[in-house]
């Protein structure tokens, strides 16, 4: 393994920021009220702008000459390193939601600590972020009381999609070897700090959406290590198309 | 019919028109059906280069297309909203615009097949629409007025960001992205020119458009500016228009150009456009697939507000 | 353009083939019923059988060492020379079926008249095909006779598919120069011929299923100079990327 | 009692039991137990590999893993027949399988993430199940073990066409196809030797069904054979098996192997696997979108009754 532990570490922050991107880009032009048309470009537009920072920093880490480009664009599935959870389908307008509370609540305590990390680069990445994610879990959060407490239907679909999504939470937690020393290096962030905040968080929202909140049973991982599910090959397929399909061109 | 001579005399004063002054019917009627259309126009205009957004060459382009989309949303809201001030809902509109009774601007029936068309459509799909809007600035309808310079101004960001993406393509593309340049320009360039409406002798709605200042100029005499500013810009990038009969008149100093197939014209308009069937049914999806969406988001609504009215009529007591 | 008709007419009939066997094959484990995963199944490898033959055939004539592969995996959609109709969505069951009624009720005549091609090579191909494509045909057939005089809702949902469908028919019957220099020359078929009996056929379809001919409005055509419809750029995204993202690897 | 012994000794007699001849409930039960698995197994095995048809990187490929596919589907036919011939309809068999009640094998609730997979699939999941088969094809009950023949015939198609697209990548391939193919050992290996069930000393089932010779090996026999076929051709291939403790006994002949995470079998069997929640989505939306379908198709066969019945009673007059 030739990656330094700052390089893996910054692109997972990157691909995680991009692969829900794409996802949310997904909706644009298909929301259910114009308004979600702009909002959901937002939240698309700020991660596609947090993945292009992190990319940037780490080809900058590598120092092989890889631009943010060459890190999205040319790598096949097995060479992401986004967790499970951002890369699941879009589902309908609850799945979205839900995945991207679960996705921000975390993300937004996780950049305010990493907006302290000792590597200045990323420190100052994360403190942008910050403000964005805070909106993103505004959103997502009043969208989900609105879909919990709204009508049974969607209720109903709610629930279900926070059923299905929670057992990719865990994931959010996971460190390992790569993680422990960037942590331990005040680098990185030690997600299982952010998780008291996490869990109130999330808690008090479906506790005003009506939600009952899942148990923690097994929960999947993978993504990490580049074990992926199906869906993220379809999501590259689309997303690389053009850079593979006329290499070297630039656009 | 006094009125009648008062509100034209303001009108011709160039006193802008607001929602609470008296107005004639015909002008009412006239604004809701434009403002409608335009608006219709930038949501069904969001589906030919949503089209790209997944498939975006560059991170960067990736960006600016979705934010680019977004706008066009934008756009449809603010002017929604203007339209709701000569009172009909944004409900009403989308259901016209859903049962076919009004419009949307017919280029958007055509497809996007390459990502040169994201460069077209911003180069040439928003510089004419532009050419059409900027008068629109002036509208004697202040509302429309409004919405139209906030818009015109994104536009031209618009308008310059899709040229970038042509001068990337032309200028320092390899040959296949000249030719993928070329190949989306001769789709687009006779569609461009039909944005401007049917020719002077054929169109309806000039006349009293334009004493009722709604409108300042002409289809064929905006169309022509159009044509006069965009044959350099393509001669820069070094495209062929598709039309043999394109030459500078060096008296007049206007590009002149060939006959318009005006038959494609009034049959993309009445329904028969390459991707018409296609952009309903995105429209029709999006708002039936929305519905239990909206009807959680009102009932929450009722709920808190019920909740609200509760507490307080506890702590009135 | 250095293409000689012969080359451009093989892999037009090599697109239609491709294309349509891909939006078939999508259906593989989708079925509505079991017996369908196989005979939709069997549908698709007919159809990619005949692509493959014919793709062989026009890297031959082409004579320029393209293989099968080259010419279905390393052409963009601009290149591709297939009929709008195959590269239709999926959509319901009903439109895969009905899509699949209008092309075959087409192709099993054509074939037949392609199988007395003074050009053997397509003669043979066609001659194969033509077994393949009556089964296609009666196999659609009931299906649209099955939804059309079945319940309400299938009913409703194959007229529906029919007149969604009828615009792109009458690019079935389109002739350029390149394909009347062939039909002189007695390689190519003359559609026009074909279509007494494809009329005739489908009449004889809806009659039975209850269906209403739409009228011949304005038909849509581009396909054959490479103007498609934006469905086509996503197969391709789907159908290329392996040969894309891995160039020059053999499989 | 007596019936029981009678049926006995012609089972020992490797005679074979066929639908109308008397059988203990205990055997039928088992059976269609059995079978409704297997033939769940089939249907539900379209799917790992009906990821890669629209993917599937030559045309030669994409015919052979389609047609591969749909043999999967008419093996989940046979069976479902064969199941029926103990009198339970394919319907309700699907129906225990939507609701969980009736299992598949989970195998089948791993995700296949590279066209490598398809090569692994073949070469292993198959070869495991040829292993897990071929007994069956002189399995006691007369409409299973000819199912069985038909589909172990097909199976080892499979795994040879399996094994040579591992061939290709492996001994053909680029350096980056071989790390494909070694990617996918790594992840599949494991699960495919939980294919042959819990080891002996954990088996439920295993005593009856020998006896009844339904079953004719244990499941660590089975996973034994399978292990010592399969880590040579993996040897030839050039790769490296996930498991440190591999090792050939010299004097049993045998490739010795480590310890199985039999949590992780139970946890992937209870519903936990990477894929389970999806696997169950696909076959509840097919079923489910099909249902208008089937609804035509009956409404359609009685309509059709009914005119010929009509057509025969005035025929008759």
């Amino acid at each position: 393994m030739t990656e330094t532990p700052l390089f893996a570490y910054t692109l997972r922050l990157a691909d995680n920021a991009l692969i829900l991107g794409h996802r949310v880009s997904e909706w644009v032009g298909h929301a259910p009220v114009l308004e979600e048309d702009l909002a959901l470009g937002n939240l698309a537009l700020d991660l596609i702008g947090q993945a292009r920072s992190f990319y940037t920093y780490a080809g900058e880490i590598e120092g092989k000459g890889r631009d943010e480009d060459a890190l999205a664009y040319l790598r096949d599935a097995g060479g992401y390193r986004n967790i499970l959870l951002v890369e699941q389908p879009n589902g309908d307008f609850a799945q979205t939601i839900v995945r991207h509370l679960l996705y921000s609540a975390f993300a937004h305590p996780y950049f305010e600590a990493l907006a302290r990390s000792k590597d200045e680069t990323l420190a100052a990445i994360a403190a942008k972020a910050v403000k964005e994610m805070a909106y993103h879990v505004r959103h997502t959060a009043e969208w989900t009381i609105r879909l919990g407490d709204g009508t049974d239907e969607s209720h109903r679909r709610a629930q279900s999609a926070l059923d299905e999504l929670w057992p990719f939470t865990g994931e959010l937690f996971e460190t390992d070897q790569v993680e422990r020393a960037l942590i331990d290096a005040g680098i990185a962030v030690d997600p299982l700090n952010i998780r008291a905040r996490w869990s109130k968080m999330l808690d008090e929202v479906f506790d005003e959406a009506t939600l009952v909140r899942p148990s923690d049973g097994y929960m999947q991982s993978g993504g990490r290590s580049g074990r992926h599910s199906e869906h993220l090959g379809y999501v590259l397929t689309e997303l690389q198309f053009l850079q593979r399909t006329y290499p070297g061109a630039k656009w | 019919p006094v009125r009648e001579a008062r509100f034209q005399a303001r009108v011709d004063a160039e006193e802008k028109i607001e929602p609470n002054d008296w107005m004639p019917e015909g002008y009412r009627k006239t604004l809701v059906r434009q403002i409608a259309q335009h608006a219709h126009s930038e949501i069904v205009g969001m589906h030919p280069e949503g089209n790209w957004i997944t498939r975006a060459p560059s991170l960067k382009r990736k960006a600016a297309l979705l934010a680019k989309v977004q706008d066009e949303g934008g756009h449809g809201a603010y002017l929604y909203a203007a339209a709701e001030t000569l009172g009909v809902s944004r409900e009403e509109l989308v259901e016209q615009l859903l049962n076919g009774k009004q419009k949307y601007s017919s280029i958007f029936n055509y497809p996007t097949l390459s990502w040169a068309d994201m460069g077209i459509i911003g180069w040439l799909v928003d510089g004419a629409a532009i050419m059409n809007q900027i008068p629109l600035c002036r509208c004697s309808y202040g509302p429309y007025a409004r919405a139209m310079i906030r818009i015109c101004k994104e536009e031209s960001f618009h308008q310059r960001q899709g040229y970038e993406i042509m001068v990337t393509l032309c200028r320092d593309g390899t040959p296949e992205q000249k030719a993928m340049a070329q190949e989306a320009l001769n789709r687009w360039w006779w569609p461009v020119l039909m944005m401007f409406g049917p020719s002077d002798k054929d169109s309806q709605h000039t006349d009293k458009s334009m004493r009722w200042k709604i409108k300042r100029f002409t289809n064929d005499e905006l169309r022509q500016k159009f044509v006069d500013a965009t044959v350099p810009q393509g001669h820069y990038l070094g495209l062929t228009f598709p039309d043999a009969d394109l030459k500078l008149n060096e008296e007049t100093g206007h590009w002149e150009f060939g006959e318009i197939d005006w038959a494609e014209f009034k049959r993309v308009i009445a329904g028969d456009g390459p991707c018409n069937r296609q952009r309903m049914k995105q429209r029709k999806d999006a708002t039936e697939n929305g519905v239990w969406v909206r009807e959680a988001a009102l009932a929450y609504a009722e709920k808190r507000k019920a909740r609200r009215d509760a507490a307080m009529r506890i702590a009135a007591e």
